[in-house]
């Protein structure tokens, strides 16, 4: 059960949204292009209590927060009587991460911690985040101790839409102005800090040719068309519904060698889900021809609530969808996210602008 | 009614029947693309549409009241492959079920079978008072019609509210068919309103069905 | 430029009366003779409102007087030891004579007898529906309360009883008026005129009802039809006073057709009775392209009107309507039918600045 | 999250014990290689009606990697339903799907509770995207049905280390095969259903050698590869040629998008190999 699963909405409204969602282009209810998304308010660092923080809020009021700590903890499963003397590009190598090293939990207003869809939306997001496996490496302080990073990602408002963009784009906000104290021991000893929070390293560090958290963004597809940012009315009438997690690889060399295009930033496919789209579970409109209330041949009809008959499409009455996606439709999503210069870049160009404090 | 054309084999969900300009889709089938597919695991059947109405009294399943009634329509059914198909109450089957609840305006039944199919799971039911009898509607009460284990023969009238189907016993032939007494004895009818118990000879007001 | 992502703006600059508000509670709070200068506030806060430029805002608990001529009304209430009215909700004073009143900045709507209001299906009951209006309860549409295909004036069977649901199920919206209402605040719907009924060809969207200025207002049309832009045709729009807003293809009122037909032909039942057929059809009309487009600005223009804290009645939505369709035609490459954000801003501030 | 309805021992306060004999020494470092072509997927047992007081049921067992001491797939799906819906739940034109899927407490290496943590919860979102998009949910109005799904053995060595990140992996292999089990019950159960469903999965993993270039194989197994760069699950429906759920993990490049619409390829030819016996073991059913 996910988040948007109790829409309610007529079948007239169903038909009407679909049939205007399949045209070419389509005709989305708030006028928005297919790419475009809905403008976000933003800003980092709201939490003096956090290690980084971000906020995100919508123009209807639907806002999250994010707020990240970290902590010292032992690593667990040390042996600390190996005598060997490593030297520093021993001890770089060693340098590993463990995925329990970041706990993640999301809150929804309304649900339970333990929900289904709760689950899914968190499992979603520290997917993305530990997919490469270098966020956990960055927690590494010696062999005997490391960071536990606790990310806690709260919807403040009750989620007037499916909530997965706006807590994922909040969380990488939050990740980017995250900040951990300097570090001032050496070695495998008892770790001390440098207590000047202006000296802490950014855990993402900034400048150009770095990685980035990842983001994760919702697309979805009615007939041939493919939708970004889709709201509740959107979602209830999709084809079919994916949340598709991108991350940024430093730039080096060799990812963009033998490739004759213009440098742009290179993005890594991390995670691809589909989300059951809240359609199938739609109330189907009635035809005017299979109508009990539909004329004066009411009275006359024997069973007016017979089961429904199965039957072809009728032009303008809402049907759930069923079955799943072409192929073809699924690749297209993906590679529509992915494309060069296409919506992941632009977001995260939009997301780069946002100045950290 | 019509007669079944040849047995076919066996069908699994998804699997192609024919195209739907050649057949009718009956229960257990489905269209995809103009094309009939099954949606259940089970036999398939060809039913040639029945040349006349002939003497059905029963209301028989509804079909499209479109004109290509002379489509044969095809169905895939469960029996056979296994004892157990749970079937839902449908407007206008019979169904048998035991009252479990009186209050003054209905009273609630669990449906144990629907047509002749013994069901798996229970679906309520509920005759409201003024669904008990067809005549004289204003002067009946439900406990001179129904005691808490009676077993009702009636019918679905509607699909109901979200949690009980409403069903009606305003005919001779529904109503209850059998009683046990207070004194725990099980009791036989002797009118159209009374069941008798055969021990203690006391009379008991129902409403009874008429005995096929 | 598919997203755009701001910094967050201190205060909203279309109300402002924030400064006005918080010299206010200021000298409440300083002085100890506040009431005083409030009294005197009032109907300088009326006679500013005459010029539609700005609010007082009380909040909860705030003295709004202590002088015994006021009487309290809704939003208020009298502390048992004082005689001071105090305000029990943030929002507006407003004062009718010597009675003073809050109306609250946000609020659910309360229903009032006579309200037309859109309504969605939320429970389908034995005998009546329950319907979403956006009050602190829901509404009930009992089935007497409807019109019956086949005839307006058809008795109600027990047949009906029995398929209540092929009437409205859950999810269907419909319009209606408010014919009751229970001494709890509950409301009683009726749909027994041909102007009421099932909504279809169309979109819904729901803003805040009755708030401080922003939503939709009580006003002398709720419902009206107007000619589109780019040969959309005419559509209708429906204005619930509860702020919920249906804008759709216009298709001929039931009534317009008998009327059209009455003179024509013979019986009226029997028209009556072709009329009615549609009431309860779940099936959309053909609409074309350009009415999609058109309707999907009507919805943009309200969204922007309520984001921007401004009124939404028939005025300024036909105002609004025709300033978006102009700045279309102004800027450059395909028409953008889109008016959120900084878009919906310059509507907003092309619309006040008149 | 905390059980609140009984009192448990300690939680998460064991560490399954580490052996470090010499043969275990020796199998860690000899991985037992995929013998199996890149294209082929284990044998599996399916049977249905295996339990008789359900609506309908199934149990899926995946052949093991033929290594002492692994363990192959063992599920046991139970369908109740059609059945009404609880008495205050609103009106549904739909039949109301709930999936579960569990654990047993002893079927992986790190033993789990008897609540379902969020992994378990997670699974059993995907199955039931899965399933949804396969079933008519129109034709059982105001019904519900519940799918349960057991895993009594997980496909786990008992050497392979926990830390490995093999974990993900893992789920997926318990998704495709959870789909096709609940698949089969549902049949058996009599739910219309548009097709046949069933879970496949691929991965493209890389071997032990300095310039083994990556592959892809089919039904992989973790403890037989070095490294697995991506995978997916995928849930399909042959006759109709779609995709009723997808979950992809990995880190992929996004000038290699070509490898990527290979493994959901793959994924396909995966889950039409397992619609295969899907098919024959229902064909069974009836004779």
């Amino acid at each position: 059960m996910a988040p948007n699963q109790h829409v309610l909405l007529s079948p007239a409204e169903l038909a009407y949204l679909h049939e205007a969602l399949s045209l070419t282009p389509p005709i989305r209810p708030d006028g928005r292009a297919p790419t475009q998304f809905r403008p976000l308010v933003a800003e980092t660092e709201i939490l003096p209590g956090t290690n980084g923080s971000a906020r995100i809020c919508f123009a209807d009021g639907t806002e999250a927060i994010v707020g990240v700590k970290a902590e010292v903890e032992r690593t667990r499963g040390y042996h600390g009587d190996d005598e060997e003397e490593g030297g520093e590009e021993k001890r770089e190598q060693e340098r590993e991460g463990q995925d329990e090293w970041v706990e993640l939990t999301v809150e929804i207003p309304g649900y339970r911690e333990d929900d289904a869809s709760t689950a899914f939306l968190a499992a979603m997001l520290s997917e993305a985040l530990l997919a490469d496996g270098g966020f956990a490496k960055k927690l590494w302080i010696n062999r005997r101790f490391h960071w536990k990073l606790f990310l806690d990602i709260i919807l403040i408002s009750p989620p007037l839409s499916y909530p997965l963009p706006l807590l994922s784009l909040t969380t990488h906000l939050a990740l980017l102005s995250t900040r951990l104290p300097r570090l001032k021991s050496e070695g495998d000893e008892d770790p001390f800090f440098d207590d000047d929070w202006a000296a802490a390293p950014y855990l993402y560090p900034q400048g150009t040719a770095t990685t980035r958290p990842p983001i994760t963004l919702l697309v979805m597809a009615v007939g041939r068309n493919i939708i970004f940012d889709p709201t509740k009315e959107e979602l209830a009438v999709a084809d079919v519904v994916l949340a598709v997690s991108v991350g940024e690889a430093a730039t080096d060399a060799s990812s963009t060698k033998g490739k004759g295009k213009a440098p742009g930033r290179s993005l890594r496919l991390l995670s691809v889900r589909t989300v059951d789209p809240p359609s199938r579970v739609t109330p189907p409109g009635v035809p005017n021809a299979t109508n009990s209330a539909y004329g004066i041949a009411a009275s006359a009809q024997k069973q007016p609530e017979a089961r429904t008959v199965e039957a072809q499409a009728v032009e303008g009455v809402w049907r759930a969808p069923r079955g799943g996606a072409k192929p073809a439709v699924m690749a297209a999503l993906v590679q529509k996210v992915l494309e060069r210069g296409g919506v992941a870049d632009e977001v995260l160009d939009a997301l780069d602008a946002v100045e950290l404090g | 009614m019509a007669t079944s054309a040849p047995q076919t084999a066996l069908a699994i969900p998804g699997q192609l029947l024919g195209s739907a300009s050649k057949y009718q889709p009956g229960p257990g089938t489905h269209i995809h693309e103009s094309n009939l597919y099954s949606s259940l695991l089970g036999a398939v059947h060809v039913v040639q549409p029945a040349k006349a109405p002939g003497p059905v009294k029963r209301l028989t399943k509804i079909t499209p009241a479109a004109s290509p009634a002379e489509l044969p329509t095809i169905s895939v059914s469960r029996s056979g492959v296994s004892e157990k198909r749970e079937i839902l109450p449908e407007v206008g089957n019979t169904v048998l079920c035991r009252v479990v609840r009186i209050m003054p305006r209905q009273a609630v039944v669990a449906i144990l079978i629907c047509g002749d199919t013994v069901l798996d799971a229970e679906w309520q039911g509920l005759i409201r008072v003024q669904d008990v009898r067809a005549t004289e509607k204003d002067r009946v009460k439900i406990y001179e019609s129904f005691r808490p284990g009676d077993i009702v023969r009636a019918e679905v009238i509607s699909l109901g509210d979200q949690a009980s189907y409403y069903l009606s016993t305003a005919r001779n032939e529904l109503g209850v068919i059998m009683a046990t007494s207070e004194a725990g004895n099980t009791m036989y009818p002797v009118s159209w309103k009374e069941y008798r118990d055969p021990e203690t000879g006391l009379g008991e007001p129902r409403k009874v069905a008429k005995p096929y | 430029m598919p997203i755009t992502i701001t910094a967050p703006k201190a205060v909203r600059p279309s109300y402002a009366a924030a400064d006005n508000a918080s010299d206010d509670s200021d000298s409440d709070a300083s002085s100890d003779n506040g009431a005083a200068d409030l009294e005197g506030d009032i109907p300088m806060a009326s006679s500013r409102r005459k010029e539609d430029k700005s609010y007082s805002i009380v909040t909860p608990g705030e003295v709004i007087t202590d002088d015994p001529q006021w009487m309290r009304g809704h939003g208020t209430f009298v502390s048992p030891s004082t005689s001071a009215i105090v305000s029990s909700v943030a929002g507006t004073i407003t004062r009718t004579n010597k009675l003073l009143s809050v109306r609250p900045l946000r609020a659910r709507y309360t229903p009032e007898v006579g309200d037309l209001v859109v309504g969605r299906i939320v429970e389908v009951q034995a005998k009546r529906w329950r319907v979403d209006v956006g009050a602190s309860q829901l509404a009930s549409l009992p089935l007497s309360a409807i019109n019956l295909p086949g005839g307006i004036l058809r008795k109600r069977t027990e047949t009906d009883e029995l398929q209540i649901r092929t009437f409205f199920a859950e999810g269907d919206l419909l319009v209606a008026e408010v014919q009751q209402l229970f001494s709890d605040g509950g409301a009683v719907l009726h749909t027994r005129s041909l102007k009421y009924g099932k909504l279809r060809n169309g979109v819904f969207v729901a803003v805040s009802g009755m708030g401080g200025g922003s939503g939709v207002v009580r006003s002398r049309r709720q419902v009206w039809t107007m000619e589109a832009a780019n040969g959309a045709g005419p559509l209708d729009i429906v204005l619930g006073v509860n702020g919920f807003v249906w804008i759709s293809k216009h298709v001929e009122t039931p009534e317009a057709l008998i009327a059209e037909t009455k003179s024509a032909t013979t019986g009226i039942t029997n028209l009556e009775e072709s009329v009615s057929t549609t009431m309860y059809s779940s099936q959309n009309d053909r609409i074309g392209v350009e009415t999609m487009r058109e309707i999907s600005r009507i919805r943009g223009v309200v969204t922007a009107l309520v984001e921007n804290g401004l009124r939404v009645d028939e005025d300024m939505l036909v105002r609004g309507y025709h300033e978006a369709v102009e700045m279309a035609m102004l800027g450059e490459g395909p028409d953008d039918i889109y008016l959120g954000g900084e878009r919906g801003e310059q509507l907003a501030a092309a619309l006040t600045g008149v | 999250m905390a059980d609140r309805r009984r009192v448990n021992g300690p939680v998460g306060a064991t560490i399954p014990p580490v052996f470090e004999d010499e043969d275990v020494q020796v199998q860690a470092t000899q991985r037992t290689t995929r013998s199996r072509a890149p294209n082929g997927i284990r044998k599996m047992y399916l049977k249905t009606g295996v339990t008789p007081s359900a609506s309908g049921s199934a149990y899926l067992e995946i052949e093991t990697s033929g290594k002492d001491g692994v363990s192959g797939l063992k599920l046991s799906c139970t369908v109740h339903g059609p059945r009404s819906l609880p008495r205050l739940s609103p009106f549904s034109p739909h039949i109301i799907l709930s999936t579960h899927v569990k654990f047993a407490p002893f079927a992986t290496k790190q033993r789990r509770g008897y609540l379902r943590d969020p992994s378990e919860r997670d699974l059993g979102t995907h199955l039931e995207a899965a399933l949804r998009g396969a079933i008519i949910a129109d034709r059982w109005p105001k019904s519900g049905v519940d799918i349960i799904i057991s895993i009594i053995e997980g496909d786990q060595g008992r050497e392979t280390s926990g830390a490995q990140g093999d974990d993900t992996w893992d789920m997926m292999n318990a998704l495709s095969g959870c789909i096709t089990v609940a698949s089969a019950a549902l049949a058996d159960a009599g739910i219309d259903c548009v097709d046949t469903v069933a879970g496949g999965v691929a991965a493209l993993v890389r071997g032990s050698g300095e310039n083994d270039t990556a592959r892809i194989v089919i039904d992989p197994i973790p403890s037989e590869h070095e490294r697995i760069e991506a995978a997916c699950c995928i849930a399909y429906l042959p006759a109709r040629d779609e995709i009723t759920n997808l979950w992809f993990k990995g880190d992929m490049p996004d000038h290699d998008m070509g490898i990527y619409s290979e493994l959901v390829q793959q994924g396909i030819q995966a889950s039409k190999l397992a619609n295969r016996v899907l098919v024959e073991s229902l064909g069974e059913t009836v004779k």
